[in-house]
């Protein structure tokens, strides 16, 4: 048996050993390195106009060209920034909405846990797509930033309601009072006393939250609602579905930006799952 | 004699190693007879409670013989235990509150439970019983939320015991509840006993005074072991081993004032037993420990019925 | 129980009263002058079309009215059921367009959300502490959550429609023929619906299973369960008892996922042009039909929001501890 | 310096739409003085947690007030800095994922944020030592490695940091084993001799006995006997009271001696009010009896 260090350490000790979410990673962080790198791998324009139409995947063209002779491993590389650009800043904004809600909510309770779950309910049965649709069709959607805005604005209610019940059962217990009992402020008990202890479950909503916006936005690329410039992985998919590379059996269009999402999200799911045994002592399998 | 420890080891697999929660543990229980297990927490009276009946997943026997009315019981083997329990052993809990499961009416499933055991519903009996604790036999129709955590307790007694087992195990089940309650469920496992609704029991607290108030013998744990085990009355009239003494003579009664008569804990902490030291467990805390302390004490009966772990007693 | 009820139509009425200001002021935040703006984004042909869209918006952003007059004129024909006129399909109405899709849509729906929520459930349980079924099961069942559900859609289409040639890959029935309730009819239709049917059950039916094995192993390791086999009974009995306890939150679960199954089914219905209202967004968003997006909009809405009641209807009906507790009739 | 509560009641509202209400804690007065420890006794449901927690500033009564020497308790640091409190579960008060020390850290940071860290550093030291506890076993240590007594022992040499008057001590020993808590008895004992005022609350009569001057037993909410303690245990006249004092589990005794003749509790529905029985000694009688029917 070895040795288990205790403390903080601990949690870096099972990380290291935890299967799934070294698996996670392994499928992640090359990913993420494509993306950071695309302009040194794939040149300055993806859509620009480079072999010729409809090649299958070869030595020069890894991926293959679209039917107009665009490079789709450029695309992909450059697809992959985007995908994760959305994910950071439509999770990350998620994350903030639904903490916000949900600390104040579950730490206040009365009146104001009332209202703010009254408010959370209702964005909740509010399907986010269909809002979306209509959001991005009236305002048109320029960029990826507007794109993560709104999907930000739509997607916390879930995160806004699992930390209000995290947060709920947190505040009775006796270290918050003890904490009162310094003469410690409000917002300093939330940020300094509660959310450390929860700041596991926070991570994991924002990986979550991450993952779901990249869904999203992917889905609103593929309608024809995603950011008019640039390019996506879900914008790959539309169009590829739009110039039928389905009936003249280009598969290598459509296969990479899907398996690009697939492998993505999956990883950030089983990375989630993995961290959940880290920081879960229960769950550690012995 | 109903039940026979002998020498019980069990272990629990924590990432550490393996923790001696349980480290030779040897007595009897008589027919008709209250054991009542007394210790502190970690002393390893919730593990044993735990082992006769069933083991947790972390839980592993690492020695030692148990045996019920004559026959051997498997207590390492969870398949070949199943047969026992409930019908032989059974168990009352110490989470009754939550024993049942929430979404079927009780009725039903203690049908269901007694049928999964190839049983059927003596329902003159059981209804006899429930007027026995007071319980309105309506509330065999009734979901568990809809019980007061007291009705609970009594309805998972009654549930416990329906199959009149040999031997039952009450870990710490009065240990949440007001005084005026405790006194009635206490009162209420005596007359299980004195009805025959079980044959023996063993009855685990933390607390010697409730314990001394039914059981017919008292065993104390310390730190996986048996310090001292003699009838109830001789455990709190003539305690020998230093640790039951002390422990006894920290107990605040009625009527003690701290302006009359300071009382005084016992200073230090049990050993860990991941690793536990050699020899007597409670050398380190023990104002009489000799050199001779460093060897195990074995439990030597000093009176008949009196048996205690410790060189000075 | 009333107040239980009570309160979910407090929320469901004031989601629909969200729902329905946001489609009347949505247009309200296009730059410059809406109608004008509207009208130049439409590339419609027939003056006619044209006509009716100035008519309309005049009518709805009635520029000389005050606003709340805009607003309840906007309910008023709301409650007449009149979405405007289509321009995609002039002069259709926008209500009959969707009334037309709304049974394909349902008809994919329906079925995968069901039956993924069935079979799911039945998985997770089953895999659930049968350690390679586990190791092997839970993987499978995250990519799959982890598909978008456009990219299943296209695979399968590719896969089992172009490649193996086994299944058409576009509309709800082959253009050769007439609806009608002939056999033949019904089979075609069948043959249509089942790529799509399978694509959208199959992401479902991953997230239902990793959710269902999550939530058992926490009922198996419940006290009730705990003092069950310490009194010997079976594992039968204690595996039903946990999967009927974990079932529940799955139903809440259900009411929580249906956004994203609404959304899967309208982009696997893209996919495979199925006639549904997926399709109808899509052509829709092709043609500047605004009055048809938004009265698809509102029909998922209401749509979401009776399925939710529905399944708040059903909750109550499978935990008891919703009739006591929330009744106030515990004793 | 005198804490006073006056007429305090705590009413929660319950039920649909708040229609029903519940009354924890109706109509309690009580005065501490310091170095006295009065015991606040009750089972669950009495209302002895509620009221604690509203001495403590962490629930507003719904009636009646709290004063600190004329000035009515209003949470915040000018009250904190005399009124403490330990709770229960000591595993509970610390934040687990920090050091146990951290609960020490708050109050410099909040109380002391000018006092050099030398001069803290004896401060902490001279207070760990007046509740036993040695610096070097508790300091830079988790939760999770100390014992149920030495978290105890740690929040009170916390408060003691603190100009400290009175402290809440709402069942500090209810979690711990018989062997460390009578050490933390006397240790409430002596910060007792030492002009600390202590509202030490319990289910536990024995405890309470032990070591309290005056005892105050709480049933539904109410008050129903208080007194010194010696008349209290010693010559209880509510039936509530010797129905509680004959429940007890005692060494020297066992139950099936026969129970004293219990006479039942009432629910006095109708008005009661309380009566000196002795001096100092008072007890619930309905408005209209005020026979001394048990003694």
């Amino acid at each position: 048996m070895t040795a288990v260090p205790t403390g903080r350490n601990e949690a870096l000790y099972f990380a290291l050993r935890n299967g799934k979410l070294l698996a996670g990673l392994v499928v992640l962080v090359p990913l993420l390195v494509l993306a950071a790198a695309a302009p040194l791998i794939a040149g300055g324009d993806p859509n620009a106009y480079v072999a010729t139409p409809a090649s299958p995947p070869s030595a020069e063209r890894w991926f293959g060209t679209t039917m107009f002779g665009q490079d789709i491993f450029a695309q992909f590389v450059y697809g992959l920034r985007v995908t994760f650009v959305v994910g950071v800043l439509g999770g990350g904004l998620a994350a903030i909405i639904g903490m916000a809600i949900g600390f104040t909510a579950g730490y206040r309770g009365g009146l104001v846990d009332e209202v703010l779950n009254m408010l959370t309910n209702i964005v909740l049965v509010l399907p986010a797509l269909a809002v979306l649709l209509i959001v991005n069709a009236y305002l048109g959607v320029r960029s990826v930033g507007v794109q993560a805005l709104f999907i930000g604005l739509t997607s916390w209610p879930w995160a806004a309601r699992a930390i209000r019940a995290q947060t709920f059962s947190l505040r009775s217990r006796d270290f918050v009072d003890l904490a009162k009992l310094s003469g410690v402020r409000t917002w300093k008990i939330i940020t300094r006393e509660i959310a450390p202890n929860m700041s596991s479950y926070l991570f994991m909503t924002f990986i979550l939250l991450f993952g779901g916006s990249i869904l999203i936005a992917a889905s609103l690329d593929f309608i024809g609602l995603g950011p008019s410039e640039g390019v996506s992985l879900g914008l790959m998919l539309n169009n590829a579905a739009r110039w039928s590379a389905l009936h003249l059996g280009m598969w290598w269009w459509f296969i990479p930006p899907g398996a690009g999402i697939t492998a993505i999200v999956g990883a950030l799911y089983v990375m989630n799952v993995g961290l959940d045994e880290v920081f879960n002592p229960k769950l550690r399998e012995l | 004699m109903t039940l026979r420890v002998d020498d019980l080891r069990v272990h629990y697999r924590t990432l550490r190693g393996e923790v001696k929660a349980l480290d030779g543990v040897s007595f009897g229980v008589g027919d008709g007879e209250i054991l009542g297990l007394a210790g502190e927490s970690g002393c390893g009276k919730t593990t044993l409670g735990k082992s006769l009946i069933r083991m947790d997943g972390r839980m592993r026997l690492a020695g030692g013989t148990v045996s019920l009315d004559g026959a051997e019981l498997p207590i390492g083997d969870d398949r070949r235990m199943n047969p026992f329990r409930f019908k032989r052993v059974s168990l009352i809990p110490q989470y009754s509150m939550s024993a049942m499961n929430p979404t079927r009416r009780i009725g039903r499933m203690i049908t269901e439970l007694l049928a999964s055991r190839g049983e059927s519903v003596d329902t003159a009996e059981l209804e006899r019983r429930l007027d026995l604790v007071e319980l309105p036999r309506d509330i065999l129709g009734r979901y568990p939320i809809e019980l007061s955590g007291g009705m609970k307790q009594r309805m998972v007694m009654v549930i416990s015991t329906l199959l009149d087992p040999s031997l039952l195990i009450a870990d710490e089940i009065t240990s949440a509840l007001d005084v005026s309650t405790q006194k009635a469920v206490a009162r209420t496992l005596v007359e299980f006993r004195d009805r025959g609704f079980v044959r023996s029991m063993i009855f685990i607290t933390h607390d010697i005074s409730l314990t001394y108030q039914i059981a017919d013998t008292i065993m104390v744990m310390y730190a996986g072991r048996l310090a001292e085990k003699a009838p109830a009355s001789v455990i709190v009239s003539e305690p020998r081993h230093p640790y039951t003494r002390m422990l006894i003579s920290s107990l605040p009664e009625v009527g003690v004032r701290h302006a009359e008569r300071r009382l005084s804990g016992i200073p230090g902490r049990p050993p860990a037993l991941l690793d536990p030291p050699q020899g007597c467990r409670f050398r380190d805390r023990c104002p009489l420990a000799f050199d001779r302390c460093a060897e195990d004490p074995p439990p030597i009966e000093v009176a008949p019925g009196h048996h205690v772990a410790c060189w000075k007693a | 129980m009333r107040r239980y009820f009570g309160r979910k139509l407090l929320v469901y009425g004031l989601t629909f009263l969200v729902a329905v200001t946001i489609n009347w002021m949505i247009p309200r935040f296009m730059p410059g002058d809406p109608v004008q703006s509207m009208l130049a984004r439409a590339n419609v042909s027939q003056p006619a079309a044209v006509e009716a869209m100035r008519a309309h918006y005049t009518s709805l952003f009635g520029l000389d009215l005050p606003l709340w007059e805009q607003y309840g004129n906007f309910w008023a024909a709301l409650f007449r059921g009149d979405l405007g006129t289509s321009i995609w399909l002039f002069p259709t109405p926008v209500t009959d367009v969707i009334i037309r899709a709304v049974p394909y849509t349902l008809a994919l729906l329906i079925p995968s959300i069901l039956l993924s929520w069935w079979a799911g459930n039945r998985f997770g349980a089953f895999a659930a502490r049968r350690r390679w079924l586990d190791n092997t099961v839970l993987p499978i069942g995250y990519v799959l959550t982890a598909t978008p559900y456009m990219w299943l859609a296209i695979l399968l289409a590719w896969g089992l429609g172009i490649v193996a040639g086994i299944f058409p890959v576009s509309g709800g029935y082959s253009f050769a023929m007439r609806p009608n309730w002939s056999w033949e009819f019904v089979g075609n239709l069948a043959l249509h619906w089942f790529l799509p049917f399978v694509s959208l059950f199959l992401v479902a039916f991953g997230g239902w299973a990793i959710g269902m094995r999550n939530m058992i192993i926490y009922e198996l390791e419940a006290d009730y369960s705990t003092y069950l086999s310490s009194l010997g009974a079976s594992r039968r009995l204690i595996r039903r008892y946990a999967f009927r306890n974990a079932v529940l939150p799955q139903i809440t679960g259900l009411a929580l996922q249906l956004g994203v199954l609404v959304a899967g089914a309208l982009v696997t219905e893209i996919v495979f042009s199925y006639p549904g209202l997926g399709h109808l967004i899509l052509q829709a968003i092709q043609n500047q039909d605004f009055f048809l997006l938004q009265g698809t909009f509102l029909f998922i809405v209401v749509g979401v929001l009776v399925a939710n009641f529905i399944i708040d209807i059903v909750y109550v009906l499978v935990d008891p501890r919703t009739r006591t507790g929330i009744g106030g009739e515990a004793a | 310096m005198m804490l006073s509560l006056e007429g305090v009641t705590k009413t929660y509202r319950v039920g649909a739409f708040g229609t029903a209400t519940l009354t924890a804690v109706d109509d309690v007065s009580l005065d501490l003085v310091p170095g006295e420890v009065v015991s606040l006794i009750g089972e669950s449901g009495s209302g002895k947690t509620t009221l604690g927690r509203t001495v403590l500033g962490l629930l507003t009564p719904t009636r009646g007030r709290i004063t600190l020497d004329g000035a009515p308790a209003r949470p915040g640091k000018a009250y904190y800095r005399h009124v403490q409190g330990v709770f229960q579960d000591p595993f509970s008060c610390y934040n687990p994922v920090f050091k146990a020390d951290r609960v020490i850290k708050m109050i410099k940071d909040e109380y002391f944020p000018g006092v050099a860290a030398s001069e803290w550093e004896g401060r902490i030291e001279k207070s760990l030592k007046d509740v036993g506890l040695d610096p070097g076993q508790v300091l830079g240590r988790y939760p999770h490695q100390l014992s149920g007594g030495q978290l105890q022992r740690l929040l009170i040499a916390r408060a003691l940091l603190l100009d400290l008057r009175y402290l809440v001590a709402d069942e500090i020993t209810s979690m711990l084993d018989a062997s460390t808590r009578i050490d933390v008895l006397n240790l409430l004992a002596d910060l007792k001799s030492r002009g600390l005022g202590v509202l030490f609350v319990t289910h536990d009569l024995s405890l309470g006995n032990y070591i309290s001057e005056r005892a105050v037993v709480l049933y539904r909410g109410q008050v129903v006997e208080s007194g010194p303690t010696a008349a209290v245990f010693g010559n209880p006249l509510h039936p509530y009271t010797i129905k509680l004092l004959s429940s007890v589990p005692r060494l020297t005794a066992r139950w099936d001696g026969g129970d004293p003749a219990v006479p039942a509790v009432e629910v006095s529905a109708g008005p009661s009010t309380l009566v000196e029985e002795e001096p100092g000694h008072l007890v619930r009688r309905s408005g209209t009896t005020l026979t001394r029917s048990v003694s």
